[in-house]
């Protein structure tokens, strides 16, 4: 027994063995996915590029209420807020520099109107620091553009909130 | 000295104390929403309730008084569930709309339902709806919040005398409102929001302006009047965003009068952020190094005879130090810090000062108000005024117009030779002050700036010392000032001497073209309108009536924006401080006179705050001891009546909304000038 | 004048074409040995590695130079900037040079010096020097103690290399690459010289700084070694040099082990195909298990290192020495004995 | 805005009513001051009549006001000249209240807490208007129709309709509350006789 | 059974004259001075001897209450109030005590106000008795005329004024405080306790509250002794007491009788009978819409005085019998009960306030069935967080009918639920 052993250590025989199971890899399916052209699929609490989601109506859902700002560990978010000609309570400043951010999530776990959310969307590098600087029109529109996405994410996601 | 236990701790208290006052001594906790230790007893919250042993049902801790070996018990399970079953019915209607409620990071409501409420809702129904109501242009309504616990309603009849507020229809219908949607026209109605413990009545000027826990908070002194009431003014970035009252026993209590409290948007306004130069006529921008050249090299071509300072009404004790060191240095003894003209300042301390202390002011049980409408000039001491009414029964005479000050008072006339008939005893007064065992007498200070100001003032004094206003515990002889730059000004002796020109003088040379040149610190009531060949220097936080006729306006800090000393119309010396930094190129005025100073060739021999504040107690002792009332000696006077003129005594405040620079900037001040004065002068003139 | 033409101008343009030859087609292995390596790496981990860049990522390694030329050089304020510069045109020089010796063929050498193989060991140990300059000029812990760790790695591997070559050089009985090619034109050395080939492999790894024995470099602890403060071209000589090492040990193994550009046996089909073509493939084995040995095992811990290196390797390759000696003088067959 | 003066006659009972209370006291007589403009203006209260009371009482308005909101008596909003107030709670819904209330929604045409279009009518719904033993009742202003049935409910809004006043009281002409049918049949000699039957 | 010469009310029915000369007839105003002459002090001990309980619901000892009004007032003035807010649903005997036999009352008022020493009373009628409150004015003008109150009354030496006080519908002005503050010119919104009426009460002086049938029983007791009064009915619940039964019987009426009476006996003997006979009996609620119903078991034995009903966890409360048979919906019943108290609660505490309108909610639509059972514990929580937590009695009177409910008919609550379940499959889903 003992002989065998050090038999095989010395003809290196777990290197070997270790080798061939490496070798025999080589002819196995590929499991990556050839991104860009292939994507996978994402989970509904994926937490990409941040969105101020709006209602049916058109109303933006955000109330100023500051909760994502306070809670936001990373100091990416600034608010300014006021009310506006109807008497409600609207932002008039709603910046996040994504520089900053860490992408916890927590901004959207505070939210208590699902207006601040991280959406899908994850590509959205930039040439420059300074598009990185979001403002309340940027993200607005980034929530008119993945709207739908978001929606059925938050859909998905509701029975375990 | 009853003796209870609670929660297992014996403690002893004063008898006729309530259950949750003696837990307060025990540092025992009990929540409360309607229960204010300064309003009556309402009950109607129920929060509070406590077990009593001996007792069936729980008893609500706010109303019942202690007795003899009661035993209380305040965590039982029973109690917690009570607790919790109060806080689920308040909750049911209550929208929780926290995130858009201003209320929300300061809400006793919030707070309570974190720590005695459940997390959520067995309420299936739909909520109740309330319509907002309009309680006038500072008060923001969001009735469906209420809870209905009646402190606002409380306040509004006990402490501001004004019964507007009261709650309509019945059970679950019951609504907070005014008569007929009024506006709260009272000038302690900013207190209703620090009162609501939910977020029903916020403040309308701060809506949606920031989250408390977004502020800064800076503990300071309010100049607005001369009450000098404690402040926190609260700061995000470079703007005050609002002001709110600190308790102070002795001066505000847990109050703060409106204009105090809401003018703080005319920090923002108007204000001056660079110096400027008279050239061709209109002020252009410049800087500091051309502005100050141009003032000394002004300074130094004007004759010491032929120049002038005057002080406002917001001036701080340090700027005032400064430029009268200056001016002396100069050889010149033309300033003044009275620029409504009074002459006051002559005598002893104790001759203008609130000798009796705000405080004592409850203790009072008859009061002459000469010339003085407290309501307007101090409305914290007016508040006082009207607690020792509901208390005592203080019986108010007003010699003066007719004015409704929230408690009734009986009016003897408007002509200040009243007081001569009250002096010689023919008076039916007379007869009750040498009764009176308390009795105060409250002169307002804009009384002495007429021209027989102080025969009014002699004649006061000499009736206090007639009819025993002064005792060894007791002075009941007070001027009621009006702005907070004023004792201050007189403690460091800011007035002329004997060769030197008053106010009521430098206005007159002024006029007659003789003054060559006139430094106004802060100085804004003055008019100006017909001064010419006068170089007039304007330094001031503010673009007002003072700064429109300068030649030079160096800018200066107003009282949030510096560390500065404040003597109060009771002579408490004290402190503001800094909650931002003066705007633009503004400077604290200290500094600025000091920099001058250099230029003109006399350096003032200080080159800090401190060294600047060492000096100033050591010339005037007053100064070594701050935030206490000092007992002022009196010394009796000369018993001379002087010669008083029958014209009648005026109001000295016209609105009360706008006194000052400040105010006068405010755009909620105007708001509230719009909704309540404008409303009423029409009036007077529809009636006259 | 043609004279000075054909006796002098011509061989020089004829050695600078030679040297562009060698350089060009080294310099093309070693990218497309990156490619390789990724791709080769990607396989066995079950990704499918660079293929955007051109038809199957095949552009990759030049975009890839590419970018490294046009990124910025960083040299660190606190380096000894002549040597910080110094140091990988040092070594990637070294690594060039060496090809001087190394034939592809019968009679295409461009030096066919009789000491081949020493001046292979000669430069391959100067090698170090590079290393070591790097390590020291940056001025920054990491990659100074890199640069110790490969100095004595490769001093210590060196020992074992050298010893496995005398067993080579006993059986060829010439420092000539090329005799040594010839000499096993019956029977490549590999077979009766398995054991020293493996420790010429596994030797040859510690020598080129590779998995599982790249502690100069080891990123988890040292950040990248002796090139942490390299950037841009520097960085990318460094670059160029390791795999450039890689092909010439590779190359070498072949010369040494597996007959050089002879075909595995002589006769037709095999004969045919020309010697550069066998040699390329047999460098090509080698190099993919160079990739795969990194593929599949771990780090060595540096104390296992030079264990390895000097008691078992040097003691082991020893005795090897010596049995190969006893058997060829037993068995009368060392060269120019007859 | 509404126009309110009290008549000289009601001003002289309010001092009356006044009179009746302490001095300075006179914040009592609220209830009956207001009681007075409620009649005298036809059956509710103008803030007009509110501002005269609380001037007349010397209370702050919004005092009188809370008080007007509260009683369920005082209507702040107009109604009709027969104010008809259907008991509903639990003794008169056992015995058929429902029945009434649909009657007089059908009959009158309006809903709870609407007025016909010719200001006859307002219909209400109250809760217990304290004679029970009596149930259903319904009370037309100050009068009380007590032991109603659809049938009787509908005479009396005919009769009221013809501008007549209807027999107030039991409609089935019970003596008080006493058991139906006690004192029927000997009306004269109820007075000492009646207990005579009580007995068994 | 009552013999008729024991009955206090003699004119329960309207038959006789109300005027003084008829109530003169019946003895009213006989000796009031001499009765008078015999003092405070003999006065209040005669009542405590006869056991009287407040009529008016609580069933606190007279005597006793008015034993705690200061014997010596320092110059202050006391007050008399007589609470004739009679609105508790079920009760009606008021309203005949003030409409036929009013001088009772105001004889009642001259010897209570005399035992506690004020010199003034003041009876709150309630708003919708108009006509009551005008026949009740009149009796007093009589009296006045008379020389029997007013200055120097029955010539007894002692100065007597009463004053009627018509309240303008809110049935929280029965409560006592409550009436007091409404009787001030306020919102009827009850007092906090302490101070008691007893020690500041009207305008802050010392104030007696009682009820309408407590006052109007004196004069008699006193008459006739108070221990003819506690030989009728069961120790502590002594006398005769005026029973309302209303709801399904064959004759609802008021009747006087002993306390103690079986309710059996009270409905079969006076009213008529239960509708359809004893067997078609589903509940009673025994004491006006605040206490809780007991069903046909224990009504079978059960007797109507204080201490018997509270042992079966109900109350006497105004002795105001709502019979229901079997053809009542209980749990609407019990919904309508539910929306009178949402309606009259006076909003201002909390538990009451925001309390009321949600059991009236959910009430509604246990009465449909629209509901999930889980929400009748929950509502039986709700009463429970209502009861005791309040200023007044009102969250208690809100809270108890529904306990009573749950208590006696929870299957049936159940039953309902299950049954619109069954016919909305999907409403049901919560």
């Amino acid at each position: 027994m003992r002989f065998r052993e050090t038999i095989k250590t010395f003809l290196l025989w777990e290197l070997v063995k270790g080798m061939l199971a490496s070798f025999r890899h080589i002819f196995r399916p590929r499991v990556t996915l050839n991104y860009p052209y292939e994507k996978g699929p994402l989970s509904p609490r994926f937490r990409g590029e941040h969105a101020l989601r709006r209602y049916p109506n058109g109303e933006e859902r955000c109330i100023a209420c500051k909760l994502c700002e306070a809670v936001c560990p990373a100091l990416a978010i600034t608010i300014e807020a006021e009310p506006r000609d109807d008497g409600s309570r609207r932002t008039t400043r709603y910046d996040i520099d994504m520089t900053k951010c860490i992408y916890c999530g927590l901004c959207q776990e505070a939210c208590p109107v699902d207006a601040i959310v991280e959406g899908p969307n994850f590509e959205f590098a930039t040439e420059t620091r300074e598009e990185l600087v979001y403002t309340k029109d940027k993200l607005l529109a980034n929530g008119d553009r993945w709207e739908a996405q978001i929606a059925q994410s938050l859909q998905a996601d509701a029975p375990y909130r | 000295m009853p003796k209870l236990i609670i929660d297992g701790k014996e403690i002893e208290v004063m008898p006729g104390l309530t259950i949750i006052q003696a837990c307060e001594q025990a540092g025992i906790e009990v929540p409360r929403f309607c229960y204010h230790e300064r309003l009556s007893v309402a009950g109607n919250c129920r929060m509070c309730l406590v077990e009593v042993e001996k007792s069936p049902k729980p008893v609500a801790s706010c109303v019942m008084p202690v007795s003899e070996g009661m035993v209380v018990k305040t965590q039982t399970d029973t109690i917690k569930k009570a607790r919790r079953g109060v806080m689920e019915f308040l909750l049911i209607n209550h929208p929780l709309d926290c995130p858009i409620c201003d209320q929300g990071g300061e809400c006793d409501l919030q707070d309570q339902a974190m720590a005695y409420g459940f997390d959520r809702s067995r309420y299936e129904e739909n909520k109740r709806a309330v319509q907002d109501k309009n309680f006038g242009p500072l008060i923001k309504t969001s009735m469906n919040r209420c809870i209905h616990c009646t402190r606002c309603i409380r306040f509004s009849t006990e402490i501001a005398g004004v019964p507007d507020i009261g709650a309509v229809g019945r059970g679950e219908k019951m609504e907070i409102t005014t008569y007929v949607e009024k506006a709260v026209a009272s000038e302690l109605s900013g207190n209703l929001i620090d009162i609501c413990p939910v977020g029903a009545l916020t403040s309308k000027p701060y809506a949606f302006a920031a989250r408390p826990w977004e502020l800064k908070k800076t503990h300071s002194i309010d100049v607005m009047d001369a009450v000098g009431s404690h402040i926190r003014v609260d700061t995000r970035g470079a703007k005050v965003l609002r002001i709110l009252p600190r308790i102070h026993e002795d001066i505000n209590e847990e109050w703060l009068a409106d204009k105090s409290r809401f003018a703080c948007d005319g920090l923002a306004r108007q204000r001056l952020d660079r110096p400027y130069i008279r050239k061709d006529g209109r002020l252009v921008p410049t800087t500091w190094a051309e502005a100050l050249a141009h003032t000394a090299q002004a300074i130094k071509k004007a004759q010491p005879t032929n120049m002038a300072a005057i002080a406002g009404d917001m001036a701080d004790v340090e700027a005032m130090f400064a430029l009268k060191e200056l001016w002396v240095s100069l050889g010149s003894n033309n300033f003044d810090c009275r620029q409504n003209g009074s002459l006051l300042g002559a005598g002893g301390r104790a001759t203008y000062l609130l000798n009796t202390t705000i405080n004592n002011l409850e203790k009072a049980d008859v009061c002459l108000l000469i010339g003085t409408n407290p309501r307007w000039e101090a409305p914290l001491i007016n508040a006082r005024l009207r607690k020792a009414y509901v208390q005592n029964g203080l019986k108010v005479f007003v010699i003066g117009p007719k004015i409704d000050l929230t408690y009734p008072a009986e009016y003897l006339g408007e002509s200040p030779t009243i007081l001569n008939e009250i002096t010689q005893g023919t008076h039916p007064l007379s007869t009750l002050l040498q009764q009176a065992k308390k009795p105060v007498l409250i002169l307002g200070e804009n009384v002495t700036s007429r021209s027989d100001g102080m025969e009014i003032h002699q004649t006061s004094m000499l009736i206090a010392e007639k009819f025993g206003f002064i005792k060894a515990d007791w002075n009941g002889f007070n001027v009621l000032h009006r702005a907070a730059s004023r004792v201050g000004g007189l403690d460091i002796g800011f007035i002329p001497s004997e060769q030197g020109k008053s106010t009521r003088q430098i206005l007159a040379a002024a006029k007659s073209g003789q003054l060559s040149l006139l430094y106004l610190l802060g100085a804004d009531e003055l008019d100006l309108q017909d001064v010419n060949n006068c170089f007039i220097i304007y330094q001031g936080h503010h673009g007002d009536i003072g700064a429109h006729r300068a030649d030079v306006v160096l800018p200066g800090a107003a009282y949030t924006e510096k560390d500065a000393t404040y003597v109060n119309t009771e002579g408490r010396i004290q402190q503001t401080r800094m909650a931002t930094l003066p705007p633009g190129e503004a400077k604290e005025d200290w500094r600025i006179i000091r920099a001058l100073s250099e230029l003109v060739g006399k350096t003032l021999s200080f080159s800090n705050r401190h060294q600047l504040q060492q000096m100033i107690s050591k010339k005037h002792a007053v100064f070594q001891q701050k935030n206490i009332v000092a007992v002022q000696g009196w010394v009796m006077g000369s018993g001379r009546v002087g010669n008083i003129t029958p014209a009648p005594l005026k109001d000295a405040v016209v609105n009360y909304y706008m006194t000052d620079p400040i105010s006068r900037a405010s755009e909620t001040m105007a708001a509230c000038t719009a909704a309540f004065v404008q409303p009423n002068q029409q009036e007077n003139k529809a009636h006259g | 004048m043609a004279e000075f033409l054909s006796e002098y101008l011509w061989p020089l343009v004829l050695l600078i074409l030679q040297v562009v030859a060698i350089i060009v087609a080294l310099l093309i292995a070693v990218a497309y040995l990156t490619y390789a390596e990724r791709k080769v790496l990607a396989a066995i981990q079950l990704r499918r590695g660079p293929n955007v860049v051109g038809p199957f990522g095949l552009l990759q390694p030049f975009a890839d130079g590419l970018k490294l030329l046009t990124k910025e050089t960083i040299i660190p304020t606190v380096a000894n900037k002549v040597i910080f510069i110094t140091a990988p045109i040092l070594t990637f020089g070294l690594s060039l040079a060496a090809w001087a010796v190394i034939p592809v063929n019968d009679g295409w050498v461009m030096a066919d010096i009789n000491v081949g193989i020493l001046y292979l060991f000669a430069i391959s140990s100067l090698g170090v020097y590079g290393i070591i300059m790097a390590g020291w000029a940056s001025n920054s812990k990491y990659p100074f103690l890199g640069a110790l760790r490969s100095a004595a790695q490769m001093v210590s591997y060196e020992v074992s290399i050298g010893l496995v070559l005398i067993t080579v050089l006993l059986c060829v009985g010439s420092l000539n690459l090329s005799d040594i090619v010839r000499a096993q034109q019956g029977l490549w050395f590999v077979l009766p010289l398995f054991p020293m080939f493996v420790v010429f492999f596994i030797s040859a790894l510690a020598e080129t700084n590779r998995t599982p024995f790249d502690l100069p470099e080891a990123e988890a602890e040292l950040v990248a070694g002796f090139f942490s403060e390299y950037s841009s071209m520097s960085f990318a000589m460094f670059y160029l040099a390791e795999y450039a090492n890689m092909i010439l040990m590779s190359t070498l193994m072949s010369i040494l082990f597996l007959g050089g550009w002879l075909p595995p046996l002589n006769i037709a089909p095999f004969t045919d195909i020309p010697g550069p073509i066998w040699l390329g493939l047999k460098v090509a084995c080698i190099l993919f298990c160079f990739i795969w040995i990194r593929a599949t095992f771990p780090r060595y811990r540096y104390d296992q290192l030079m264990r390895l290196g000097w008691k078992v390797f040097l003691p082991f390759s020893l005795f090897w020495v010596v049995l190969t000696a006893g058997v060829l003088l037993y068995a009368g067959w060392l060269p120019g004995q007859s | 805005m509404e126009q309110f003066e009290f008549t000289p006659a009601n001003l002289k009972t309010i001092g009356e009513i006044i009179k009746k209370y302490p001095a300075g006291r006179q914040a009592s007589a609220v209830l009956p001051v207001l009681d007075l403009a409620q009649r005298q203006a036809g059956g509710w209260l103008s803030s007009a009549a509110i501002e005269q009371v609380a001037q007349i009482l010397q209370m702050p308005p919004i005092r009188v006001y809370e008080v007007a909101s509260f009683y369920s008596m005082f209507n702040l909003k107009p109604v009709g000249r027969n104010h008809i107030q259907v008991c509903r709670t639990t003794p008169c819904w056992l015995r058929g209240a429902d029945r009434l209330t649909e009657l007089c929604k059908t009959k009158l045409g309006i809903n709870k807490g609407q007025t016909t279009p010719d200001q006859q009518f307002t219909l209400s719904e109250v809760e217990c208007l304290g004679a029970c033993c009596n149930a259903p009742i319904v009370q037309i202003n100050d009068d009380v129709y007590e032991d109603l049935t659809p049938d009787s409910l509908s005479k009396i809004l005919d009769e009221l309709k013809a501008g007549k006043q209807p027999m107030t009281g039991s409609q089935t002409n019970r003596q008080g509350s006493a058991p139906e049918g006690m004192f029927i049949s000997d009306d004269q000699q109820a007075g000492s006789s009646k207990q005579n039957q009580q007995k068994t | 059974m009552l013999h008729q010469q024991d009955k206090v009310f003699k004119n329960l029915y309207g038959l006789l004259d109300w005027r003084l000369e008829g109530a003169r007839k019946r003895g009213i105003w006989d000796n009031t001075k001499e009765l008078l002459s015999k003092g405070r002090d003999w006065i209040i001990d005669e009542i405590k001897k006869s056991d009287l309980r407040g009529r008016g619901g609580a069933g606190f000892s007279t005597g006793m209450k008015w034993s705690f009004m200061p014997k010596d007032l320092q110059g202050k003035s006391a007050y008399l109030v007589v609470n004739a807010d009679e609105s508790e649903p079920g009760t009606c005997k008021d309203r005949e005590i003030l409409r036929f036999d009013p001088h009772l009352l105001v004889e009642g008022c001259l010897i209570a106000a005399f035992a506690i020493g004020a010199q003034t009373g003041y009876i709150y009628v309630r708003g919708e008795f108009y006509h009551e409150a005008q026949r009740l004015q009149q009796a007093i003008d009589e009296a006045y005329a008379a020389g029997l109150i007013g200055k120097n009354a029955c010539s007894s030496g002692f100065d007597f004024n009463l004053y009627v006080h018509r309240g303008a519908g809110a049935y929280i002005c029965g409560e006592e405080t409550a009436l007091l503050e409404s009787l001030e010119g306020k919102k009827g919104m009850p007092r906090l306790k302490p101070p008691f009426p007893a020690a500041m009460g009207l305008y802050g002086a010392p104030t007696t509250i009682n009820n309408v049938e407590t006052v109007a029983v004196t004069p008699t007791i006193l008459r006739r002794g108070a221990a003819w009064w506690s030989g009728l009915g069961r120790p502590k619940n002594t006398g005769t007491k005026i029973f309302s039964i209303s709801g399904h019987v064959n004759k609802p009426c008021n009747v006087e009788e002993q306390m103690g009476i079986p309710l059996r006996e009270l409905i079969e003997r006076y009213a008529g009978g239960v509708r359809g006979g004893w067997d078609n009996l589903l509940a009673v609620i025994p004491g006006g819409s605040s206490v809780p119903m007991i069903p046909k078991s224990i009504c079978d034995t059960v007797l109507m005085d204080f201490d018997s009903l509270r042992e079966v966890k109900s109350g006497l409360g105004t002795a105001a019998v709502i019979v229901m048979d079997k053809s009542t919906d209980l749990i609407a019943a019990i919904a309508r009960l539910s929306h009178f108290y949402m309606h009259e609660s006076c909003g201002q505490c909390t538990p009451c306030r925001e309390g009321t309108g949600w059991m009236w909610r959910v009430m509604e639509r246990l009465t449909i069935g629209n509901a999930d059972i889980r929400e009748i514990d929950m509502l039986l929580d709700v009463s429970r967080q209502v009861e005791g937590h309040t200023i007044c009695a009102l969250g208690d009177a809100a809270a108890w009918p529904i306990q009573g409910l749950i208590r006696h008919f929870r299957p049936e609550i159940e039953q309902r639920i299950a049954n619109h379940r069954i016919k909305h499959p999907a409403v049901a889903v919560n």
